[in-house]
């Protein structure tokens, strides 16, 4: 039968997840390392959705919830019914993002995300101390790890120069078709 | 799939055993599912019992699809029936081929008194696939086959 | 043997001795990686956080390029760009998807490359090589720590067990240390938040060091170069949360199957290490 | 030229909510051979029935077809009905407008158009329709009960009291399965052996009753009253006759290290062994898995110890053969391991524990004498966590089903670990508390209320180990979801209920279907609860799904009624739907040709040789006779024979032939 909620509609239809299996029984939240730190744990989350009310589904795209997910699927391995929340959660950051809604607290974490692949972009690597950097001056944590990039140095692990690769062209490319492509934006 | 076999209404028949395909067929109506309805079921005491020279006069008539269903192996309710049937497909798909009838109109499957959900998949693929194939035109061939064939008592 | 070869960014960056140990046992057991030529990022977390079709294009370049260069086997050592290709391979086995994603990479891509981790690398090609060369055993007393995205989604990895899996303990029993039976196999360190929240990633970073000590491990065992740095470069901010500072080293498996068959610890890139790795 | 009467069933809005059936009645009214076609509301009402009959007296009506629900369903009524107008039932057909037309497909023509051609299909059947009349069987009127757990003890002794013969077998080396094992019993929290000894005993003690312990079934023939079961009586060892139960050997046998399957792998046995001091009979088998002699070929300990000289070392299996009219299969449930909960230790730690080896650790005759004690180093856990739902309600896990008995063994564990260890505190972790039973929600309360267990709504996600504490991580989903962790002592699991192993095996080998968790099938969930789709094969207890005493109790004297309601008659009245070979005149006689393919067809050995004679008495020729005893009806030899000699009353070539066309001809 088609699904009359929209809200999880829309996640079915991209996700490939029915939040409607869900049955509360919390064994998701039991086990995330990092509920204890979330607006809302995962198992509350699912029950948000299932409610289908837009006042709920706004709570959800602007919680910390959503950024704090680690992806580190121990709730879909032990989900009773199989139910793949880290894929809601790639699809809800998605959504947040779009509709401008992301939590203060996850700025952060967005900016790294960012910075992360903006040197993807233009490298096609990762180029670490290019992230640090446009990470810092994205979130003005300027002193962070201060003590931590000399040693780093010391140790070898930071290449002062990025390492390049010949296809940027194709790089580019795929980021200019995918998130920086506006069409997608909006979906 | 090309529009005018999208109007085309096959006419399927099924051949099924009253022990596990019929009561299955009846769970997918208790459970409410639903399937199209050009199929109609012939209700057999087992796939054993059938006899697939009523397969040909079934095509030699203008049927478009046939499906054969009955119980699991080892599940028959006459210990037996299921896998005579089953050896006679195999010899008997043979001779269609070699008569030059498309077996793929031919659907053999198994479907248990649990499996509700199961039988009204059946239909829908075989209904699928027959709609592909389009109707069934060559019937006047295989009732060349059949003359000498009495049934009509 | 040939093999092929994704080190991934953090293996050529925070993470070298990885690499440099992985090449250096690689080596002593006669298997020849050849690396991927001219490959790219595989997205990590910060890809499939923002975008899928990103998250997918990235790694699906590197899968293409290995299948042009007619590889048939690659390894990868990072478990998170593992874990972004086998996953990657498994959503493209969906006809629509692997549409979209060849249109915006513009190659082609056929998804049957073999993709496998250091562990099973080793499991596959090298168990009786390194029995016979064995020369320093191990012979320490480890808590093997495998982390999330070497080990789920099980379904799609299909590698060890999903809870207290096995594969590393066996590698290590196989250098003559001890293994020992411990809570924190397969519970996050932190991961992607490494940089972003620093707070957090000292949190459970530290509970990991903290049930590995209160079991007397002498060291920690790792395939994962996030679980690595997390656990040794943050060494200090961990240690903050911490009522009892921890100095218990981390190394890589390869590090420690590299001790054992004698190699110098210049060769595993031990020096570079913020822990000191004496044992 | 024949008169057909059709009658179409609205079902009160089942069918024609999508079939239009006053115009299916219209239309088939126009089909040659109709003489009357009507629709009703409910036709399996009595003015429904009326109807029917009163139409067949009016228009001599010499076939009916009603169109209503499934055959399956109605058509006994439908005949019964036409019989008492006069009509041979078996001119009776049923057209299956409901189950495989109206609930199928949505309301419109084409719905309306199937079910017409599904009437007319029928309508063609019963123009060639035969009067049959019913085939009498003699019944053996003697049953077979397989399993003696509480489900078979009570069915047998059921039966035994109503003057039958019972033949009880079980697997193991005596009766009184699962229930043997528990403690006490909710919600009463009566002693289980105390009510369950006595009946084991009456088993043993009564004129009606063989028992064959350690026996299981080979293999199964025949039919509904006339059934041939192989039982296969496995080597005990030990001769019985002369074996006087004194228990010397198990004294003396130098195995004693072998888990025992009595205590659930908590307490150990020896090689030759009586499962517990009540088993019935008291008398000892030998294990020859683990005994010494049969092993290395040393040892006979036992043999030197016994008074009686019962030990039979080269004893072998024997295969018994027994005539039955009925059987009542009440093989049980098992439930699963703690190896099956990765998340919970895969079963390497011992204080991890499952419901069932929590009753031996609460039952007064386990392994601590009723002490509720760690099984790795036996002190009395001063915390305890139980798991509901542990398997079951868990597709991940590929049992979807709920076990249904969990919730209140688990209230029971609860409270009796709290009467036994007054400063413990109890936690029970669950998703629901499905209490609905006499007295069941009542006895939960009480747990909760004045025995104080925590009852907390969650799933417990992980269960590890660390110094000698079991580590809990749940959660409390009733506080927006909250992390709870307790460093638990013991934690119990209440684990699935499976199906007993071997299920699957010994349906196929009765012909009794079952689903796809290999749980015995009833033939309707509603209706018919104790009777499978094999005739004379009925079911009892948790065999065919999980249930509590009470439930399996009922059922099993649900049962025995259905095996004494058989046996009441002398002979058993079968459909006539069976074989025939044609008979015509001299000088053919039939066209059999005496090719005995059908004979090699049959799975009932029902194909006879009949020498055909003539006046001299010289043999004509000979051909295939079937003996309606025997023939099920399945009709394979219809389809093997070459000239088409042999056929099937009710299912004839030509009704097939007739139905097949009806539908295409158009």
């Amino acid at each position: 039968m088609e699904n009359k909620n929209k809200i999880s509609g829309e996640i079915h239809s991209h996700t490939g997840v029915d939040v409607a299996r869900c049955y509360q029984c919390g064994k998701c939240t039991a086990g995330c390392v990092l509920a204890s730190e979330m607006n809302f744990p995962p198992s509350y989350l699912m029950r948000l959705l299932q409610t289908g009310t837009e006042e709920n589904y706004d709570r959800i795209l602007r919680s910390n919830t959503i950024w704090l997910c680690l992806n580190c699927e121990n709730c879909l391995g032990r989900c009773p019914m199989e139910i793949d929340i880290p894929k809601i959660m790639d699809y809800l950051r998605e959504q947040s993002l779009n509709k401008k809604k992301v939590n203060r607290d996850a700025n952060p974490i967005v900016s790294f995300h960012k910075s992360f692949l903006d040197s993807i972009k233009y490298t096609g690597r990762l180029y670490e101390v290019g992230l640090i950097a446009a990470f810092k001056a994205r979130t003005f944590r300027l002193t962070q790890d201060v003590k931590l990039a000399p040693k780093m140095y010391l140790n070898g692990k930071l290449n002062l120069m990025p390492e390049m690769i010949k296809d940027k062209k194709g790089i580019g490319q795929i980021f200019s078709k995918t998130i920086d492509n506006p069409k997608t934006k909006n979906k | 799939m090309n529009n005018n076999n999208s109007e085309f209404e096959p006419k399927i028949v099924a051949f099924v055993c009253n022990w596990c395909t019929y009561a299955g067929a009846d769970l997918t109506g208790t459970s409410r599912l639903k399937y199209a309805t050009n199929v109609k079921i012939v209700r057999f005491p087992c796939t054993g019992r059938i006899d697939f020279m009523l397969l040909l006069k079934a095509f030699a008539q203008g049927a478009d699809g046939v499906i054969v269903s009955g119980c699991h192996p080892n599940d028959c309710h006459y210990t037996s029936g299921n896998f005579h049937a089953r050896r006679r497909w195999i010899t008997f798909r043979g001779l269609l081929d070699f008569m030059g009838i498309d077996v793929s109109r031919i659907q053999y499957s198994w479907v248990s008194a649990a499996e509700g959900a199961k039988w009204a998949d059946v239909v829908n693929t075989t209904v699928a696939n027959i709609r592909e194939l389009g109707p069934y035109t060559e019937y006047q061939k295989v009732a060349g086959y059949l003359d000498k064939e009495e049934y009509n008592g | 043997m040939k093999i092929g070869f994704y080190p991934g960014c953090s293996l050529k960056g925070s993470s070298r001795e990885y690499n440099e140990s992985v090449v250096a046992i690689a080596k002593a057991l006669d298997i020849e990686l050849v690396e991927i030529k001219d490959w790219n990022c595989c997205g990590a977390t910060a890809a499939h956080s923002m975008n899928e079709e990103l998250s997918l294009s990235l790694p699906a370049r590197i899968l293409a390029l290995a299948e042009a260069q007619g590889l048939k086997e690659v390894v990868v050592p990072c478990a998170a760009c593992y874990n972004r290709l086998v996953v990657t391979q498994h959503e493209l086995k969906d006809t629509n998807k692997r549409e979209r994603v060849t249109d915006i990479i513009k190659m082609s891509y056929s998804g049957d490359l073999k993709i496998i981790n250091v562990l099973q690398m080793l499991e596959t090609y090298a168990v009786d090589k390194i029995k016979e060369k064995v020369t320093k055993p191990f012979a320490h007393k480890v808590a093997c720590y495998y982390g999330c995205l070497l080990i789920r989604p099980h379904k799609i990895l299909q590698f060890d067990r999903v809870e207290d899996p096995q594969s590393m303990d066996a590698m290590v029993k196989l250098i003559g240390g001890t293994p020992i039976d411990w809570a924190f196999k397969t519970e996050c360190c932190g991961a992607g938040l490494s940089v972003s929240r620093t707070d957090l990633v000292a949190k459970l970073s530290g509970n990991i060091l903290k049930d590995a000590t209160e079991r007397d491990a002498q060291a920690i065992i790792v395939a994962c170069p996030m679980c690595q740095s997390n656990l040794d470069m943050r060494r200090g901010a961990i240690n903050e949360t911490l009522s009892k500072p921890s100095d218990i080293p981390v190394f890589f498996i390869t590090q420690a199957i590299g001790l054992a068959l004698g190699l110098s610890p210049k060769e595993l890139g031990l020096e570079r290490h913020f822990v000191n790795v004496k044992l | 030229m024949s008169k057909i009467g059709v009658f179409i069933c609205h079902c009160g809005e089942n069918i024609s909510a999508t079939v239009d059936c006053e115009k299916v009645a219209q239309e088939i009214g126009k089909v040659e051979g109709v003489e009357y076609a009507i629709d009703y509301k409910y036709m399996c009402s009595d003015p429904g029935q009326t109807l029917i009959k009163d139409a067949i007296k009016e228009h001599h009506l010499d076939g009916v077809v009603v169109g209503s629900c499934s055959p399956r369903m109605h058509e006994p009524t439908f005949r019964k009905a036409c019989a008492e107008a006069g009509l041979n039932p078996y001119l009776c057909e049923i057209a299956n407008l409901r189950e495989h037309c109206s609930w199928v497909h949505e309301k419109s023509d084409a719905t309306t158009d199937k079910a017409i051609d599904l009437v007319k299909m029928l309508v063609e059947k019963v123009k060639r329709n035969k009067p049959l009349d019913a085939i009498k069987v003699p019944i053996t009127k003697k049953a077979l009960v397989i399993g003696g757990g509480i489900a078979g003890i009570q069915a047998s002794l059921d039966i035994a009291n109503t003057g039958h013969q019972v033949i009880l077998i079980e697997k193991d080396p005596s009766i009184g399965g699962h229930m043997s094992q528990l403690s006490e019993t909710f919600p009463t929290l009566d002693c289980s052996q105390c009510i369950l000894t006595p009946r084991m005993v009456e088993v043993a003690q009564h004129p009606n009753i063989t028992l064959y312990t350690y026996a299981e079934l080979e293999s199964l023939e025949g039919f509904i009253g006339n059934f041939t079961a192989k039982i296969r009586l496995k080597a005990k060892s030990v001769d019985h006759s002369k074996c006087t139960g004194c228990g010397a050997c198990l004294q003396k046998c130098p195995q004693k290290r072998i888990p025992s399957e009595f205590n659930a792998g908590l307490g150990t046995r020896t090689a030759i062994y009586v499962p517990f001091p009540q088993a019935v009979p008291n008398k000892p088998v030998i294990d020859r898995e683990h005994c010494n002699y049969y092993k290395r070929g040393k040892c006979k300990i036992c043999e030197a110890t016994c008074p009686t000289g019962a030990i039979e070392w080269d004893k072998e299996d024997q295969i018994l053969t027994e005539q039955v009219g009925a059987i009542v299969v009440t093989t049980g449930f098992n439930v699963k391991g703690t190896d099956f909960f990765p998340e919970y230790g895969y079963g390497q730690y011992k204080d991890v524990i499952t419901g069932l080896q929590f009753e031996r650790l609460a039952s007064a005759s386990g392994p601590t004498l009723g002490e509720i004690r760690r099984p790795s180093d036996g002190t009395i856990p001063k915390k305890i966590v139980f798991i509901a739902c542990a398997g079951s309600r868990d597709e991940a896990k590929g049992i979807p089903y709920c076990s249904k008995i969990c919730c209140m063994y688990t209230a029971k564990h609860a409270m009796l670990y709290q009467h036994k260890v007054h400063d413990g505190e109890s936690t029970v972790f669950y998703m629901d508390i499905r209490a609905g039973g006499k007295n069941y929600e009542e006895f939960v309360r009480r747990a909760i209320e004045e025995d104080h267990v925590n009852y907390v709504r969650g799933r417990v996600a992980r269960v590890y180990e660390k110094n000698g504490k079991l580590i809990v991580k749940g959660v409390d989903t009733l506080l927006s979801g909250q992390q709870v962790e307790i460093e638990a002592d013991m934690v119990v699991l209440a684990t699935a209920g499976v199906a007993n192993c071997g299920a699957e095996q010994l349906a196929q080998k009765m012909h009794v279907s079952y689903d796809p968790y290999h749980f015995f099938a009833e033939a309707h969930p509603k209706l018919k609860p104790v009777e499978t789709n094999t005739a004379g094969i009925f079911l009892a207890g948790a065999c065919q799904a999980p249930k509590d005493i009470p439930e399996t109790v009922g059922m099993a004297s649900g049962a025995a009624v259905k095996v004494a309601g058989l046996f009441s008659n002398n002979d058993l009245v079968r459909e006539p739907l069976i074989a025939v070979v044609n008979r015509c005149a001299p000088p053919q006689f039939s066209t059999c040709v005496g090719c005995f393919m059908c004979q090699t067809a049959c799975p009932y050995n029902a194909i006879e040789r009949e020498e055909i004679k003539g006046r001299d008495g010289k043999v004509i020729k000979t051909v295939a006779k079937v003996n309606p005893g025997l023939c099920q009806g399945c009709g394979t030899c219809v389809a093997f024979c070459r000239s088409k000699s042999i056929d099937i009353q009710g299912y004839s070539n030509e009704q097939m032939f007739a139905e097949v066309m009806s539908l295409l001809n158009h």
